[in-house]
């Protein structure tokens, strides 16, 4: 197991956003997250990561407890998110941003060679790898955080809403890279909108609804299951 | 066949940049009197901006925004409120340390009159109705003396305007925190409000500034299929007391089932117009919402 | 309004104001690093300013300088003496960061509180100098014999004040480079941009805040000296007036941004020994306010803009 | 509400049972005196403190029968803070004569409060011109007036310093303003330029530029240590090699202390008499008492407290008897003749101005300025 | 990894504060009223203090201590001030830096108008033949002072309040040195650095005569002030709860949604300086009087600090912590002069100590004490 959500629950301010989520997420799966804004996927997220308290609950990690440690270190450790919202440097360039990316890693050879995988991904980052990252289209910083996260060369990786605000051509190119990026061995935990792409790609998913979990099982079984089905696209 | 209604709102090729990023492309369309309109589109489709410049928090590069004939545009959101437009936020913005109830009397606050120098001196008096003068109700002799002698000064001067329309202003509060049912929560912070009620107090408060056009910004985010079900009916009795509502929303199945006409965004770009049944059966829209086939876009 | 001294030796006083503006501009890197990554105003800074000069004038003083020495022991005593006040100051202004600063960060306190927490130790740290030294100035020995580097077109530029332009000018490039090339610079800005995403690059945010109190320290250190070697004096309150400066130097500049806060400088100095030629020196303050407000007007955020925060701005 | 009024009777009773203590007595009394006993000047007033507290000493030694007493009340030169202190000691009746105050400033916002409670005030170091213009009749000084000596000062660049190019600067404050004004009234047109500094001044470089400009061959400065010192390192620094003038105000061991080599030459003038011109064994007591020769105004702080001393010693209790007394009072004292004019001012034949000069870091008396 | 080191200490004192200010709002209202009656009787009693065991308070207690009345007069005019810059910082949410400039316009105010020895009132002496004891009433210097003062808000308000906070903060900084500054290096209508002397109370122009309002006898001055206090608190509570107040409080936690809701922010944060500087304005005022002579120097910026210091560290937002901010800072200095040299030292020091310990202040607003409690939860793991 190497990652394991226990009980945990996480308030902002005094409201409750988690309700007691557990969840596990095995070494080399895709584990999407599904549900609707403000169900609480991405304050799973942040819980994970370390950038809000547990109120209560336990997190353990490749069977240790980081339930309490700082966010820095979770990345030294292994995990690594990348922030909704895309959460790109702005002021920096999309080199720098990579750069940042593995910021807690020190071999200068294998850090060259995540850069040229990743521009290999996204050869329109190496296009504009001098750019301020501020100034790039929507999908532009999205690839950028994508890419910032793996360079830190997660044993975990999160990714927060990968697909948000991509023309669908894009995020079936998004899709693919996390295959890829999860064939070669890291663990994926996704949260996604998406829930078809999200769910076809994934091995497991949880469902959330307002802060807890209401269904979880196979890509496919919750794929197929006419209640997910008719929350997320309005069919039945 | 729209031609004959009354157009309250008029969205007209609006474009809106960013730096390099086009976040609105030439978007056009009209809101009639009295309907529902919902304007739907993934994540980062640009709802929120296009919301943004029809409240007049963004100014748009090209295009303008005509509402009830004047254009809303370059005018600041104040203003924009007191022509009559109210809204909601996508991310719950209420004024957290203040209660419930006094969140609403913000809004009422925008259709009362009292001024600054009104509040502090109170010299505007105004004749009161008997039912209106303080009660005198106390059991105790010494405030019963006091609440005596104020019933008389206030049926010899009158109250001040700023009395009667703090009152006016906590009374219409308080039924409009019942309209949306969480009246009994009156006194509490809004921050410790549990979060539908954060959301259906933010309503409240919109409604409170007396808005021709009320827009929702996806009110439904984070509900289960009960609160989801009570909004629906929330919703319909808001437009049966004669507003115009423009929802954004996620969840289809509130979307379908409430609104009159939908407009779809897709990349800042107006992609689909028409009923929900219409809009249910688009090709583009269902490809770009399941993005099942990378050809549609 | 004396407009033919002005006009009769422009390029004199300009040269002053640059000369004055540099050491504005060193100290208001202090401000504009920790107001970039924090966004608080580190009003305790002058302080840390006033201690370096002390610490030069120790430095020397156990040298035994004494205005008579040679060069190689001239380049010793500012060796030491940049030392001195670059330690002292740093080691001040981590101290503050971590006594005042690290609470009211856990506690997540609203600026206000850092600010009158800033002014109380700004008040115990000048006060204990005010108790200690004196409220006098305190003379320092004359370690550079001022003297006329070279003259252009008529202007008469001194040693000092080339050393000062040329320090600040030298420093504040390194500066840029460190925030701009150095894996440490890039954690800098990553905090300033936004605080979350460089946690979950691994950032450590409380080592990066330490650094840049760290780096404004050594900035103010370096400062006090120049300061020392031009004006050869010091005084307990040193810091306030001259804080007040760089602080408004910072601002004018755009606050956060590193290139500004020595335009800011530059430019304050320029206008300050202007005004006060134009009119009376007395008047100075009042133009360098002036001229903040009207920069300000119409261009709200400052000369070039915030830079190190500007995601949030 | 009761136990309130109570308490109000209480304290009525209280509030008015603070007065004369000193009745029972046949003779003596107490001294109130205040100034900047703290703070960046306090340099400039503590050696008259110390003299006022030398003379009460040898008086109590010498007048076991006559016990006077004085109270020192530190207003760090602040106007504002010296206001409730006047109220506090008009109100205690036990104080029944005041010296102070010894800048400006504070003695000019408390000569009303002191006139009305009938206080006399002798101010040992007070020289504001307008002091002894208000109209209060209360007020007498031991020491001439900013007036006096700027028109020293003007004799002193005229003869000595045989200036033909001066420059003024003042640094905005009552003090150097006044005294500025009235040298460059009594010079001229050998006034060649002027600037105003400000307080917590560092960088002098446009007066330095105009002063160059100016060709001055004598820089007066009316103001303290904490520009002057300062400007004139400064000035030295960037080759200016005008002969540099202050007042009294500069007449504190700081300055040369913070001007260090530069200071050497300077000269500043102060209607204060030199240590070891004063009368009597004055400057040896006081040495011995404190280690340290008397400064600026040790000589008139022990005059003033004398004056008011020997009214004591005469019998003069009350706050109107002594007033008199001083009015009328006609001595030599260790600084100078002691007899006020009608305004309060020391009879200006009386004056005494000296000018001192630095060298070494230290003042050395220079010559007295004889009015012309 | 959220240690919280030294919560324990000052909590004796919070919980202490905390728990009369539960047990006072769980009074009826009319005990409330009586309550704060005998409060307000024991403040004008304030000046005669006399019960034994209570006389240590008195400042004039101490050798070479001040004159008690002088000081609570000072004590009710930092009230004032308090109260004004509470309005700007703790209910409109500016960070006012440089309020002493609002008080140097009101005191000097009545200087310029007032005194005989102004040199304004001089000319108008000359050029319309007055009297040499012509000068303006003081009654009406009152709204002379008020309004300049006010002006002088809205004109520094117009071009900075678009600013944001901590602009807004070197701004007015600016704002309040270059008063000072001007004023002292006018010399021909403002009396220059020399000041302004002679300045009238309510019995006119300073004299022996005066037996009221004299120079002598502080109390009668703090009564006045303190009376002046009791009406500002009433009508400040009227601001506060009223549209004014909710506007205020809306604004200063999120201003684009208040926009929305149809608040002006503009306007009411234009209102909040407008108010402050008249309170600023008016204290000015009362102080100029009272001293019957200004200068300057009595206005620099470390004032406008000291005034920023005592709303903080009393409690913004909360007139009566704001009020307690500034009896504490006007007053512990003048009670501890035997600490001479180290008071502001000592000063300092217990500045950081309070804001260290207590961030909310020691009399809080209810509001702003959740808040900062709030924000303290919400700190992520590795801030």
């Amino acid at each position: 197991m190497l990652l394991e959500l226990q009980d945990v629950t996480l308030k902002y301010g005094r409201i409750e956003a988690l309700h007691g989520i557990s969840l596990q997420v095995e070494e080399g799966e895709i584990v999407a997250l599904i549900g609707a804004n403000g169900a609480g996927k991405t304050s799973t997220m942040r819980a994970v990561s370390g950038l809000n308290p547990l109120a209560s609950g336990k997190i353990v990690f490749n069977g240790e407890d980081i339930s309490t440690l700082r966010a820095d270190l979770r990345v030294i450790k292994g995990i690594c998110q990348s922030p909704e919202g895309r959460g790109v440097f702005p002021g920096m360039t999309v080199r720098e941003n990579l750069d940042m990316g593995a910021y807690t890693r020190r071999d200068s050879a294998g850090i060259a060679a995540d850069l040229e995988r990743v521009f290999g991904l996204f050869p329109r980052l190496l296009e504009r790898a001098k750019q301020a990252a501020g100034t790039l289209s929507g999908g532009e910083q999205q690839m950028l955080a994508v890419g910032r996260a793996l360079m830190s060369r997660p044993k975990l990786l999160l990714l927060d809403e990968p697909s948000m605000g991509l023309a669908p051509m894009i995020i079936q190119q998004i899709f693919d890279i996390i295959t890829e990026i999860n064939q070669q061995g890291t663990t994926v935990l996704l949260v996604e909108q998406n829930a078809q792409q999200a769910l076809s790609r994934a091995h497991r998913g949880y469902v959330l609804e307002t802060g807890a979990i209401v269904k979880a099982g196979t890509g496919q079984d919750l794929l197929t299951d006419p209640a997910v089905k008719e929350a997320y696209l309005g069919v039945a | 066949m729209p031609d004959e209604r009354e157009v309250l709102l008029d969205v007209d090729h609006v474009t809106l940049r960013f730096g390099g990023v086009v976040a609105l492309n030439d978007v056009s369309f009209s809101l009639y009197k009295g309907e529902i309109l919902g304007l739907i589109g993934p994540n980062g489709a640009g709802k929120t901006t296009c919301f943004n410049v029809m409240t007049g928090v963004y100014k748009p590069t090209s295009g303008g925004v005509l509402f009830d004939d004047k254009k809303i545009t370059g005018k600041k959101p104040h203003e924009i409120n007191r022509m009559g437009v109210a809204r909601t936020f996508q991310n719950i913005r209420l004024f957290p340390e203040m209660s419930a109830i006094e969140n609403v009397m913000v809004g009422t606050d925008s259709r009362h009159y009292t001024s600054v120098l009104g509040a502090l001196f109170r010299l505007y008096r105004v004749k009161v109705k008997p039912e209106e003068l303080p009660r005198v109700d106390s059991s105790n002799g010494l405030v019963r003396t006091w609440q005596q002698v104020a019933r008389t000064s206030a049926k010899i001067f009158g109250l001040s305007r700023h009395t009667l329309e703090e009152r006016a202003g906590e009374r219409k509060s308080l039924e409009l925190l019942r309209l949306v049912g969480i009246e009994h929560r009156a006194n509490e912070l809004a921050r410790n409000l549990p979060y539908g009620d954060q959301r259906r107090l933010e309503i409240a408060r919109a409604l409170a500034t007396e808005p021709k056009l009320l827009c929702l910004d996806e009110p439904a985010a984070g509900f289960n299929p009960a609160e989801k079900e009570q909004l629906n009916q929330l919703i319909r009795k808001i437009r049966d007391m004669g507003y115009t509502v423009l929802l954004i929303e996620h969840d289809m199945r509130l979307v379908m089932g409430v609104t009159d006409r939908i407009v779809v965004l897709e990349f800042g770009k107006k992609i689909a117009e028409g009923t929900p049944a219409e809009i249910r059966d688009n090709p583009k829209v269902i490809a770009a919402y399941l993005g099942e086939s990378a050809d549609a876009a | 309004m004396n407009f033919d001294e002005l006009f009769g030796h422009l390029g004199q006083h300009t040269v002053d104001g640059l000369a004055k503006g540099s050491i504005y501009a060193l100290v208001a890197l202090g401000y504009t690093l920790v107001y970039g990554v924090l966004k608080l105003i580190n009003f305790a800074h002058s302080e840390v300013f006033m201690i370096g000069t002390f610490a030069v004038l120790g430095v020397w003083n156990l040298l035994g300088a004494d205005g008579t020495q040679g060069v190689a022991m001239t380049l010793l005593l500012l060796a030491a003496g940049l030392l001195g006040g670059a330690l002292a100051s740093g080691a001040t202004a981590v101290a503050v960061e971590r006594v005042a600063y690290r609470r009211l960060r856990q506690l997540n306190a609203p600026p206000l509180i850092f600010l009158i927490t800033a002014i109380g130790i700004s008040m115990v740290l000048s006060e204990t100098f005010g108790i200690w030294q004196g409220r006098l100035v305190v003379g320092m020995p004359t370690l550079i014999k001022q003297k006329v580097a070279f003259t252009i077109f008529g202007t008469e530029v001194t040693n000092t004040q080339l050393i000062t332009i040329v320090a600040a000018l030298v420093m504040m490039f390194a500066l840029d480079q460190f925030i701009n090339r150095t894996r440490y610079g890039r954690g800098v800005r990553a905090v300033a941009q936004n605080p979350d995403a460089a946690a979950l690059m691994g950032v450590n945010k409380d080592r990066v805040i330490m650094l840049i109190f760290l780096l404004g320290g050594l900035l103010a250190g370096a400062a006090a000296l120049l300061y020392s070697v031009r004006y050869g004096n010091t005084r307990f309150n040193v810091g306030f007036l001259l804080g007040l400066k760089a602080f408004t130097a910072a601002v004018l500049g755009g606050i956060g941004n590193l290139r500004g806060a020595l335009l800011g400088g530059l430019l304050l100095g320029v206008v300050e020994v202007y005004a006060a030629t134009l009119t009376q020196s007395n008047w100075e303050d009042v133009a360098a306010f002036v001229v903040l407000v009207v920069v300000l007007l119409f261009r709200p955020t400052g000369l070039l803009g915030e830079s190190l925060g500007r995601a949030r701005a | 509400m009761g136990l309130s009024a109570a308490l109000l009777g209480m304290a009525a009773c209280q509030d008015a049972g603070s007065d004369d203590t000193t009745d029972s007595a046949a003779c003596g009394g107490k001294i109130a005196i205040f100034g900047a006993f703290t703070g960046p000047n306090a340099g400039l007033v503590i050696p008259s403190l110390n003299g006022a507290k030398l003379a009460v000493k040898q008086f109590n030694a010498a007048n076991p029968d006559c016990k006077v007493t004085m109270q020192d009340f530190d207003t760090q030169g602040n106007a504002d803070q010296a206001t409730p202190i006047a109220n506090q000691v008009a109100q205690d009746q036990s104080f029944t004569s005041v010296i102070g105050g010894h800048f400006s400033g504070e003695s000019k916002a408390t000569m009303a409060t002191y006139d009305a409670a009938g206080l006399v005030m002798v101010s040992p170091s007070a020289t504001a011109a307008e002091l002894t213009t208000l109209g209060h009749k209360n007020f007498f000084r031991v020491v001439g007036n900013d007036d006096t000596q700027g028109e020293a000062a003007v004799t002193y660049i005229k003869n000595v310093l045989k200036g033909q190019k001066v420059f003024v600067i003042d640094d905005g404050q009552t003090y150097g303003v006044g005294i500025i004004d009235k040298v460059k009234a009594g010079l001229g047109a050998t006034v060649a330029g002027s600037d105003k500094v400000q307080t917590d001044q560092q960088n002098f470089d446009a007066t330095i530029s105009k002063i160059k400009s100016a060709k001055a061959d004598v820089i007066a400065y009316g103001g303290y240590t904490n520009e002057a010192a300062p400007l004139l390192k400064q000035a030295r620094a960037a080759g200016v090699t005008a002969k540099f003038l202050g007042f009294d105000g500069l007449y504190d061991p700081g300055f040369p202390k913070g001007a260090g080599a530069a200071a050497d030459g300077a000269v500043v003038t102060c209607p204060c008499l030199p240590a070891a011109e004063a009368g009597g064994t004055f400057s040896a007591d006081f040495t011995k008492e404190y280690g340290e020769a008397p400064g600026s105004y040790g000589a008139e702080g022990y005059d003033g407290a004398t004056i008011l001393l020997e009214g004591y010693k005469a019998g003069k209790k009350t706050r109107a008897e002594l007033q008199e007394w001083v009015r009328a009072y006609d001595k030599q004292g260790v600084s100078k003749y002691l007899k006020f004019a009608e305004n309060g001012d020391v009879d200006k034949s009386k004056v005494v101005i000296w000018s001192y000069d630095i060298t070494g870091g230290a003042f050395k008396p220079q010559q007295e300025i004889k009015l012309s | 990894m959220t240690e919280t080191p030294n919560e324990g200490r000052l909590s004796g004192v919070s919980n202490f504060f905390a728990g009369v200010g539960n047990r006072w709002r769980g009074l009826p209202k009319w005990q409330r009223g009586i309550g704060f009656l005998a409060f307000v009787a024991f403040l004008y009693y304030l000046p005669l203090l006399g019960v034994p065991g209570l006389t240590w308070l008195r400042t004039d207690s101490i050798e070479g201590g001040n004159n008690w009345a002088g000081v609570l007069f000072t004590c009710a005019v930092y009230v004032l001030i308090a109260l004004g810059l509470n309005v700007v910082i703790g209910l409109a949410g500016l960070l006012d830096l440089g309020y002493v400039g609002f008080f140097a316009i009101g005191a000097y105010a009545v200087a310029i108008f007032g005194s005989t020895q102004s040199p304004v009132v001089k000319s108008l002496q000359d050029k319309f033949d007055l009297a040499p004891e012509w000068a303006i009433t003081w009654a009406i210097c009152i709204p002379i002072a008020i309004a300049l003062a006010m002006i002088s808000g809205v004109i520094l308000g117009w071009p900075t309040l678009r600013l944001r906070g901590d602009y807004l903060a070197i701004v007015t900084l600016g704002f309040g040195e270059i008063i000072r500054i001007v004023i002292r290096n006018s010399t021909n209508w403002s009396g220059g650095p020399a000041g302004i002397a002679s300045i009238p109370g309510p019995q006119g122009a300073p004299s022996a005569d005066n037996h009221i309002f004299g120079l002598i006898d502080a109390k009668p001055w703090y009564w006045l002030a303190l009376s002046i206090v009791l009406l500002v608190v009433f009508l400040v509570r009227r601001l506060e709860n009223s549209r004014v107040g909710r506007s205020w409080l809306a604004v200063r936690e999120d201003e684009d949604a208040a926009a929305v809701m149809g608040v002006n922010p503009f306007k009411f944060k234009m209102w909040a300086f407008a108010i402050g500087a008249a309170l600023g304005g008016l204290s000015g005022f009362l102080f100029a009087s009272r001293q019957g002579f200004i200068e300057p120097n009595q206005f620099n910026a470390n004032l406008s600090i000291l005034f920023v210091a005592m709303v903080v560290v009393g409690g913004s937002g909360n007139m009566a912590g704001a009020a307690l901010g500034a009896v504490l800072l006007a007053y512990l200095p003048e009670r501890f002069r035997d600490f001479s040299e180290y008071r502001f030292l000592v000063f300092g020091l217990a500045l950081v100590l309070v804001m260290l310990l207590r961030p909310q202040g020691l009399l809080p607003s209810k509001r702003r004490a959740r808040e900062l409690k709030d924000r303290q939860e919400e700190v992520a793991v590795g801030a």
